[in-house]
């Protein structure tokens, strides 16, 4: 459990870096001050559905979320392919731990 | 009965007794604590600076890491011939067994902490600035913060497989805090405390050992009896 | 607790209402099973033994003697089965149960860097009753380690450390006595001296319960005998 | 859609855990309906998360990952904290159920906290420049799978399941009440280290995507420990089911 999930983390560290090597540079640069600046002043909320707050000061970054669904998403797989395999035997049909 | 205060006296008294009595035991700790400190200062490399900034973590780590054996040594001699079950007979109170255990632990580690600290400062050159007495109550609380949850732990990875490994398993994460604060607030006696955070520092730590002193004295009984 | 009955009811087991004051059996064991790990060491085993009577446990290594005697002891708890010692709840009144009963076991609870002195001692005054710390010398003296009460228990030989428990259990005046193998590793001297002692614990009114391979002296010393087999009751 | 929505989701999901928890006719389908809430509500979320909800301001569609990242980290203390009530409850009353759900909600704990480190070390990337930097919540949170995984290991190294079932009863009120502790300490130590926070939002289309996915692993934690529990509970029954020695009539 433990160790694939390490492995896990790994990997996908090495794809997101490897994806994201230019923006993570431009990133770099304009990460700390913009973590700074957001601690200290928010803008006004949008009400309305749909309509942009603004177009945000860290440009692009769309591999990481990407990464992120797939770890989710792989790890969701997987930890419930461990309970497949872990299920009770011998129990009625219907209420093993099928999911 | 002579009450649970007694009790724990006379527990106290004779894990004492045992130490005093086993001293080339207690003598290999201690040489073990400072053997930790120097290879810290050996890994650090002879940056002086660097070595004063973070003396206050080496030395308890070493505390730490000597702590394991101290409290694994403790539960051995109860394993021993199965003397727990024979104290648990006479009747003893398990609390005043907790309370005992964890006031002998709380001592020989502040005895460990005060025999690291001249080796400490001739090793990484660093000054007491707060004072003295500060340092020692800092040592204290640290001592009993650590003491406390390494009791109850002690005793439950005493009776599980592979102990060795069990205990700093599951005792070193939960130390964090108490680790952090010590650190700091030994650290702060070293380097000086110029935007006063020693208090609070010494709070969370005063904090630390309280509550797992009321935890440990309340839980301990599950440990041991069988319910 | 009611006076111990001096009054010996025979040996037939469950009704023992015969005694005088003291009701209550020694041992009344209800369905009580104890399980190791995958392994069940006692199985469905009730039995009453009256106060007064005294037990002989036989059995084979590993039927499941020491388990029971441990269970009685309440040094651990069933995990099936209810278990009354004099009267006493084995699991809520566990403290009570244990001011009355000892228990003689191969770990004889000894510190190994204490002296037999110390050890003794410590036992006196954690067990707290006046003018306990004043008999331990003359304990010592009974149970032959006169010569030896300043030498740290490490140093002993088994039968030493037989002899210093045996000392220890008379230290706190039992109403329950559970003896695992109290005749092991003694020498054919020690074992008359040892059953000298218990006839004598015997006959001031302590129930015993003796499990031994050492029939002769058992029978001389019980009335009652209860036979594991496997965990098992067996006769 | 109306930003009420996963509210009421949520409400119905609630209701449903509840019904679960005392009904026990529930329990035999209700775990189809955590996976099929789940499922729907999966299959919506990526249009929701990545193309409904504004960018926000500062970090622009990094911040998106906020969606996956916080509601399983919330999952993970709600598991701890559902590990921690069960500890209670067993020393309190001894019980194979209380035992085997608190080892479900440990294990799925530590699954839902090491994803969500994981996720938050990805989001530290693109907004600090680096994928760990000690920030007080991403310290916390991975410590806190540590200790958990201590947890874990001590109830593998215990074979007596009594002992084991008390043993790390106590261990974890210990564990979780270690939490706020470690988590003030943290934040205090990084406080003299470094002023870092993480930009919250107020605005509502955000709310309603953050709960939306909330609802969906809360849906999906169901589901994972309804089944975790089933494979505890089956290994300690047969870890405690009379042998033919206790039998009747064996006696």
């Amino acid at each position: 459990m433990a160790l694939w999930l390490l492995q896990l983390a790994g990997d996908v560290a090495q794809v997101a870096a490897d994806a994201g090597v230019q923006a993570a540079q431009a990133a770099a640069d304009a990460g700390t001050t913009a973590a700074q600046d957001a601690a200290q002043a928010l803008p006004p909320p949008s009400s309305t559905p749909g309509q942009m707050v603004g177009r945000g000061r860290l440009v692009g970054g769309w591999e990481y979320v990407w990464a992120s669904y797939i770890v989710t998403w792989t790890g969701i797989v997987l930890y419930a392919l461990s309970l497949w395999v872990r299920r009770p035997k011998g129990e009625a049909p219907g209420t093993g731990g099928r999911s | 009965m002579s009450g649970l205060l007694g009790q724990s006296l006379l527990v106290l008294r004779k894990d004492l007794l045992i130490e005093w009595r086993t001293r080339a035991r207690l003598n290999a700790l201690i040489f073990f604590a400072i053997a930790t400190l120097l290879l810290f200062s050996f890994a650090l490399g002879p940056d002086t600076v660097m070595m004063r900034k973070h003396a206050a973590g080496y030395l308890w780590l070493g505390l730490l890491f000597s702590s394991m054996l101290s409290l694994g040594e403790s539960f051995r001699i109860e394993s021993e011939n199965l003397a727990m079950d024979g104290l648990k007979l006479i009747p003893v109170d398990p609390r005043a067994i907790f309370l005992g255990k964890t006031m002998g632990n709380t001592l020989l580690l502040w005895l460990l902490s005060l025999v690291l600290l001249p080796v400490t400062i001739a090793l990484f050159d660093v000054t007491v600035t707060l004072g003295w007495p500060t340092l020692v109550g800092i040592f204290l609380v640290g001592s009993m913060a650590i003491s406390a949850p390494g009791t109850v732990y002690a005793a439950i990875a005493s009776h599980a497989r592979a102990r060795d490994v069990l205990l700093p398993l599951l005792l070193f994460p939960i130390l964090i805090p108490a680790l952090l604060a010590v650190v700091k607030a030994t650290h702060l006696v070293f380097e000086g405390d110029l935007m006063d955070q020693l208090k609070s520092w010494m709070r969370l730590l005063g904090c630390f050992a309280i509550i797992y002193w009321t935890l440990g004295f309340l839980l301990f009984p599950k440990v041991l009896e069988d319910d | 607790m009611p006076s111990r009955g001096k009054k010996r009811p025979l040996p037939s087991g469950i009704d023992t209402n015969d005694g005088p004051l003291s009701a209550a059996p020694a041992i009344e064991l209800h369905d009580v099973s104890k399980r190791f790990g995958a392994r069940w060491a006692l199985a469905r085993l009730s039995y009453t033994l009256p106060q007064g009577a005294s037990l002989l446990l036989t059995g084979h290594n590993g039927s499941g003697k020491t388990t029971l005697l441990r269970l009685v002891s309440t040094v651990t708890a069933p995990t099936l089965g209810t278990l009354k010692i004099l009267g006493l709840d084995a699991r809520a009144d566990r403290m009570k149960v244990r001011e009355q009963v000892t228990l003689l076991s191969h770990a004889n609870f000894h510190y190994e860097d204490l002296t037999a002195k110390q050890n003794l001692e410590l036992v006196a005054k954690l067990r707290g009753a006046p003018g306990l710390p004043a008999k331990v010398d003359g304990l010592l003296d009974k149970v032959g380690l006169k010569a030896r009460v300043d030498s740290p228990v490490r140093q002993f030989s088994a039968g030493m450390r037989k002899r210093l428990a045996v000392a220890r259990m008379l230290l706190l005046q039992p109403k329950l006595a559970l003896l695992d193998e109290p005749f092991g590793e003694l020498d054919p001297q020690g074992i008359a001296q040892m059953e000298a002692i218990m006839a004598e614990l015997k006959a001031n009114g302590t129930t015993l319960v003796l499990a031994t391979h050492l029939l002769e002296q058992g029978k001389r010393l019980t009335d009652v005998s209860l036979h594991l087999e496997n965990g098992r009751q067996v006769a | 859609m109306p930003l009420i929505t996963p509210l009421l989701i949520l409400v119905g999901v609630v209701g449903l855990l509840l019904a679960h928890a005392f009904v026990p006719s529930v329990r035999r389908w209700s775990w189809k309906a955590f996976l099929g809430i789940a499922v729907v509500m999966f299959l919506v979320q990526p249009y929701l998360a990545l193309s409904w909800a504004p960018p926000e301001r500062e970090m622009g569609e990094v911040q998106r990952i906020m969606y996956m990242h916080v509601p399983q980290v919330w999952m993970a203390l709600l598991a701890l904290t559902l590990n921690f009530c069960c500890s209670v409850a067993f020393l309190l009353k001894k019980s194979w159920v209380t035992d085997a759900l608190a080892e479900a909600s440990a294990e799925v704990g530590v699954y839902f906290g090491a994803v969500g480190v994981t996720l938050g070390a990805i989001w530290a990337k693109p907004t600090w420049g680096v994928y760990w930097d000690w920030d007080p919540r991403l310290t916390t949170a991975a410590i806190m799978i540590v200790i958990y995984m201590g947890y874990l290991t001590l109830r593998r190294f215990v074979e007596d399941p009594e002992k084991r079932a008390t043993w790390s009863s106590v261990m974890g009120i210990i564990s979780y009440v270690d939490l706020p502790v470690l988590w003030f300490s943290v934040k205090w130590w990084n406080s003299l280290h470094q002023v870092q926070s993480s930009p919250k939002t107020v605005d509502p289309d955000m709310t309603m995507v953050l709960r939306w996915s909330a609802t969906m692993f809360l849906c999906l934690l169901s589901v994972f420990i309804i089944h975790r529990f089933r494979v505890a509970y089956a290994a300690r029954q047969a870890e405690v089911a009379p042998p033919e020695a206790l039998a009747p009539g064996a006696a």
